[in-house]
């Protein structure tokens, strides 16, 4: 298999499923020149009846991609960074998530939204959010957050397919992360986490960004005699709750890693599962490593401070083991 | 639907009539159902501004779209929907168009280009460019109508929506019902400038009485016209007046407050102003119907309204599992 | 003490305090004439320049209460209802909360919002979300949601003389319910849970809306000898820890009850505090009755279906005792 | 920040000389010690714009507010910000205006009237009109200068807040700086009928050439006394260009894309377009000023600039707690 680049591997899946269905169309801000990477060639290749620049207005975008569907496209939305989720939410969080049922099921919404999450960057508290738990929270909406190129590849090929709203969240920081990736028909199911490390002492469950900082950590642990599983989920709606349990069945123990703040977050959400359905299977805490509840600071060290990196996790899984 | 006629004559004028009067006679009932305290929830009639939705939408095709608002009975109605669904879903019904699942503000029936009443004021500007981007993508001839509120054209989504719509040429008729009201707020004490002008900076723009059908009817088929053309989105203003409270029980939620005098409602309601009253005075007084016909037509409108609330009575309760299986489409194989 | 409606302690906690603060003013959609009832006679009383109707423009309105307080006032935005805080969550989601730290504290941001959440009016998925999650996942924002008529005042009255950012989130379907209310000066602190009920056997935490369900659900176990302790949160942001561990340290039994969707949800968080700090005292899983993860549907029973109802909650209870 | 005079004279002139070319000299430095890889962050310079942000803060008072934008550097300086808290912002240190907690993209000095530069295009519009609502009730006669983009035009805020500003009369002045680019679209392309136009809706407009330094300044002016009369919102649109990238990794990311002409570029800075160099013939030709005397103020900038570089370079690294520390202000007794 051919080893790419995270964005190689996103705009792999954008080509060919757009080659394969001309009902699927691109917008957004910049995607013509592709100011993050992964709409590049798109338009030199597909013209501009299906990918085009928009003004910047992401009220408007967000419910232009409902509005479109009705002409039977799939639309996808770029919306840059996971914060300019916010400036469009209303449509996303009133009308996208709540259209179907609102209506008795008479539409399909194929929207799938690519936006750019988290910190690493230095670019401060308005480009570095992770916006998937206000996401998550609606009910309407898919939430996928690949941390390999393959399954980068195959969850947005299965989210360019689907007849449902989805978000497909990249890592802003982890674009240039290699991988080997799968030519061609690819397609990973949302809702099935993948086994990244085995370990029989400790379970990590994490997805996207979080997921390398935790093959790190589990690295670490390991020369100290300390196994750490690390499950990525890789879906968060639909999430997988079965692989969860499974894991902390075999190690009894919990820590949940994730970019996103701690209150009402992700990983609180995982901690919830666990204590509800995994609870007979743990002898122990339930730690979250994850962002505490602040904005995002600008300086390089109070970034890196505040985000779930390999030391922070080390010292969580040693709190319960050893 | 109304049909598309290349020139006006009496059957037209009589389905003019008589789509006016379903939405008033439907909407006098629900009235009197929501005093009665019968209905589910919140209950915004349309009541004085049906010369705005019939106008319009009787020159759209089928195949055209519309975006709605929180007062999308008479839209409803005016695009074809079915009375007997319309209230089922009201009434909280299995029968009803949404299954139960949306009530009086989410009405839409996507198989008639109604894509759907919104809660959200301003909710339909954008979707309604949306669709006017697809529509000029495939090329079919397509038009959307988008109602909205001059409350709504606060919002900035509609300037957002004309600037699109305008840079792209988008097949966008952006319709604005100005009733002068934004719930209990008086629309001018919370208004810079002239609506109109806002429009002016994107498009075409007509303003016309609201409550004078055939003058809707023409500012609109102009704007389709152009849409149909390819030659972009127009703005067309009603100045119209909502008769009935902002929603049904409005007394109880002013709790003694005014913020309209009664004059000005029976300003509103007197003959030559009413949208209906009026277009009837206009049929009658140049020999077009007979009165003997008109009351017919009465007649006929509230057996079809009796018959929709007996549909909608006998209807089964919303089956309460419809949350759980319908948020999410199935993949297709 | 009189015995006055929530919404009425609500409206005194305003009176009181513009009397006493010059610098708090009010502005929003329709408050002059009050459409949610909570700001009746300020008008009257102060006059347009300390309360005034807006234009309908959620999203400006949110970010126009950042900017009046540069000028010293002590800001109250009502959103109405809670689906509309989606309309102008920009501002306050990329604003409003992360403003103090990107300004390295050079400013204070006193501004209270309004709200009114939550089901029980079959107004469908538009008008009865709450949208406490998504707020308490900003972290630059306090987020309070009473219970009782005395609890509203309180807290409002706290609220508006924080110098920080507060969303003060009212049950729509209970501004009617009575309690006695506490004359003048009434304070309740943040961050201070109430004990609604006392009991050996289960803890319910729980908050706002749900509160009222959780005493019925508990009257009822109590006939069946169940005796459930009722922790009323009160405050969500900041969340008042001790009290959950405190009770499920007696009880060892946990459920949490809430009126937000399930994922990420507001019970989400409660359940993975309890799940870590509280780990070791819990004899069972930790259960959460909340809304499912979908859009809240118009007809009644259905809606009904929907909601965190004592029925549902006994159940829960009883999953775990007995 | 530059002192109000009633006739323009050659100290005024000079001082605006001055502060452009302060911020044409920090911003050169930064351009290259971003290329070097030694500022953190995202780098979006105002290069060829600064007779925007001089013209209009030179009519402003100390206590009047500004809003800014992505491209703050510009607007921060000619307000009065300091250039060595601003430059130990960028280099995340202790010392920086914001502690180092916000950067290049939110450099803020409440006690100058800076509101923030502000990373969400569109940002400052409302938080301009929330500031022009408290100065109107308190009555103090202060004003709001809300820069922006002609790209930021398109989001609806500009719209709703143009309306508030506008229906209550608030001494508010929105200062388009269209330098017909929203990062790499051409904005032509994006944008529907013209921007001043949309702005006359509501108030009364003016557009003028945005690297005449003295055009912007008289346009300015007379919106600022006519806010400070209580004559309610004004609409300031200047021409200009950016002649930097949209950010100075633009090369990077555009992988051999491009958006516009080297031609285009270079037209723009040629000697007659330059804001800068176009002022200091100005200033020489009507002999205002002598050649040797803008030597002389050449270099004091350059030592200005090597001072605060020298400054930021020497700060702390910012404190790592204030994140926990500083979301929120302490309850005061
Ligand atoms: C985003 C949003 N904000 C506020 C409301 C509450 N609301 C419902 S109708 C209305 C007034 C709408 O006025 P207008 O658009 O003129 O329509 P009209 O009711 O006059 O037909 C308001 C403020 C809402 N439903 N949605
Ligand atoms: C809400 C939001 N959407 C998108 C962006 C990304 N973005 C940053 S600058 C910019 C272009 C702004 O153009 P303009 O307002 O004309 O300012 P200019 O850069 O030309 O000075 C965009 C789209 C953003 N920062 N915020
Ligand atoms: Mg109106
Ligand atoms: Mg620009």
């Amino acid at each position: 298999m051919p080893s790419k680049r995270m964005i190689a591997a996103i705009n792999e899946a954008l080509f060919e499923e757009m080659e394969r269905d001309e009902n699927i169309i691109v917008f957004g801000e910049d995607v013509q020149l592709a100011i993050m990477g992964d709409t590049r060639g798109l338009y030199e290749r597909f013209g501009p009846n299906r990918i085009r620049n928009t003004p910047i207005c992401e009220a408007t975008l967000t419910g232009m991609a409902l509005g479109a569907t009705a002409a039977g496209y799939h639309v996808v939305l770029h919306m840059m960074f996971a914060n300019f989720v916010y400036t469009g939410f209303d449509a996303i969080a009133n009308q996208i998530s709540k259209m179907r049922l609102m209506t008795g099921g008479q539409l399909k919404i194929p929207v799938t939204f690519l936006a750019c999450y988290g910190g690493g960057g230095s670019n401060a508290a308005q480009h570095s959010d992770s916006a998937h738990p206000a996401l998550m929270n609606l009910g309407g909406i898919n939430v996928v957050m690949p941390s390999t190129p393959a399954d980068a590849k195959g969850l947005l090929k299965t989210a360019l397919r689907s007849p449902n709203p989805c978000f497909f969240l990249e890592a802003a920081a982890r674009g240039g992360q290699m991988g080997e990736v799968p030519d061609g028909e690819h397609l990973v199911p949302f809702g099935k986490a993948a086994l990244a490390r085995e370990g029989s002492d400790v379970t990590l469950v994490t997805m996207g960004s979080a997921t390398k900082w935790c093959l790190d950590a589990a690295t670490s642990l390991g020369k100290a005699g300390i196994e750490a599983e690390v499950v990525d989920l890789r879906s968060l709606v639909p999430i997988d709750e079965e692989a969860i349990l499974k894991s902390i069945a075999k190690t009894g123990r919990l820590v949940v890693v994730d970019e996103s703040r701690d209150c009402c977050g992700a990983g609180s959400h995982i901690a919830a599962i666990a204590a509800d359905k995994g609870f007979f299977s743990l002898k122990a805490p339930v730690k979250r490593v994850n962002i505490p509840d602040v904005a995002i600071p600008y300086a390089p060290a109070a970034e890196l401070a505040v985000l779930p990196t390999p030391g922070r996790i080390e010292a969580a899984v040693r709190q319960l083991v050893g | 639907m109304i049909a598309v006629k290349e020139k006006s004559n009496k059957h037209e004028y009589v389905e003019l009539l008589e789509r006016m009067l379903l939405i008033r006679r439907s909407e006098e009932r629900l009235a009197l159902l929501a005093a009665a305290g019968q209905l589910p929830g919140a209950v915004h009639l349309y009541i004085g501004e049906e010369a705005v939705a019939v106008g319009a939408c009787s020159v759209l095709q089928e195949r055209d779209w519309i975006t709605s608002t929180h007062r999308g009975h008479g839209h409803f109605l005016a695009k074809g929907g079915d009375l007997k669904a319309m209230f089922a879903e009201i009434w909280g019904k299995k029968e009803g168009i949404c299954k139960g699942m949306g009530g009086s503000m989410h009405v839409a029936d996507f198989s008639k280009g109604i894509l759907g009443a919104n809660g959200i004021v301003g909710g339909g500007f954008a979707i309604a460019t949306g669709a006017g981007f697809g529509a000029k993508l495939r090329g079919d001839g397509r038009v959307v109508s988008c109602f909205f509120g001059d409350g709504a054209a606060n919002q900035g989504v509609f300037m957002e929506s004309m600037n699109i719509s305008s840079a792209w040429g988008l097949p966008v008729i952006f319709i604005c019902e100005n009733n002068g009201l934004s719930e209990f707020t008086v629309s001018s004490t919370i208004t810079g400038g002239k609506l109109e002008d806002r429009a002016k900076a994107f498009m075409p723009t007509k303003v016309v009485d609201g409550n004078d059908v055939l003058a809707v009817q023409a500012a609109v088929r102009e704007a389709v016209e152009r849409a149909r053309r390819g030659d972009g989105p127009s703005y067309v203003e009603a100045k119209t007046y909502r008769i009935r409270g902002h929603l049904e029980a409005e007394d109880a939620m002013l709790g003694g407050g005014t913020y309209r005098s009664k004059e000005d409602i029976a300003a509103w309601q007197a003959k030559g102003k009413d949208p209906i009253s009026r277009f009837e005075t206009y049929l009658l007084g140049n020999g077009i119907v007979e009165a003997s016909e008109v009351t017919a037509l009465q007649d006929k409108i509230i057996r079809i309204v009796n018959e929709a609330v007996a549909y909608a009575d006998a209807g089964e309760d919303a089956d309460v599992t419809l949350a759980h299986s319908l948020m999410f489409a199935a993949q297709e194989a």
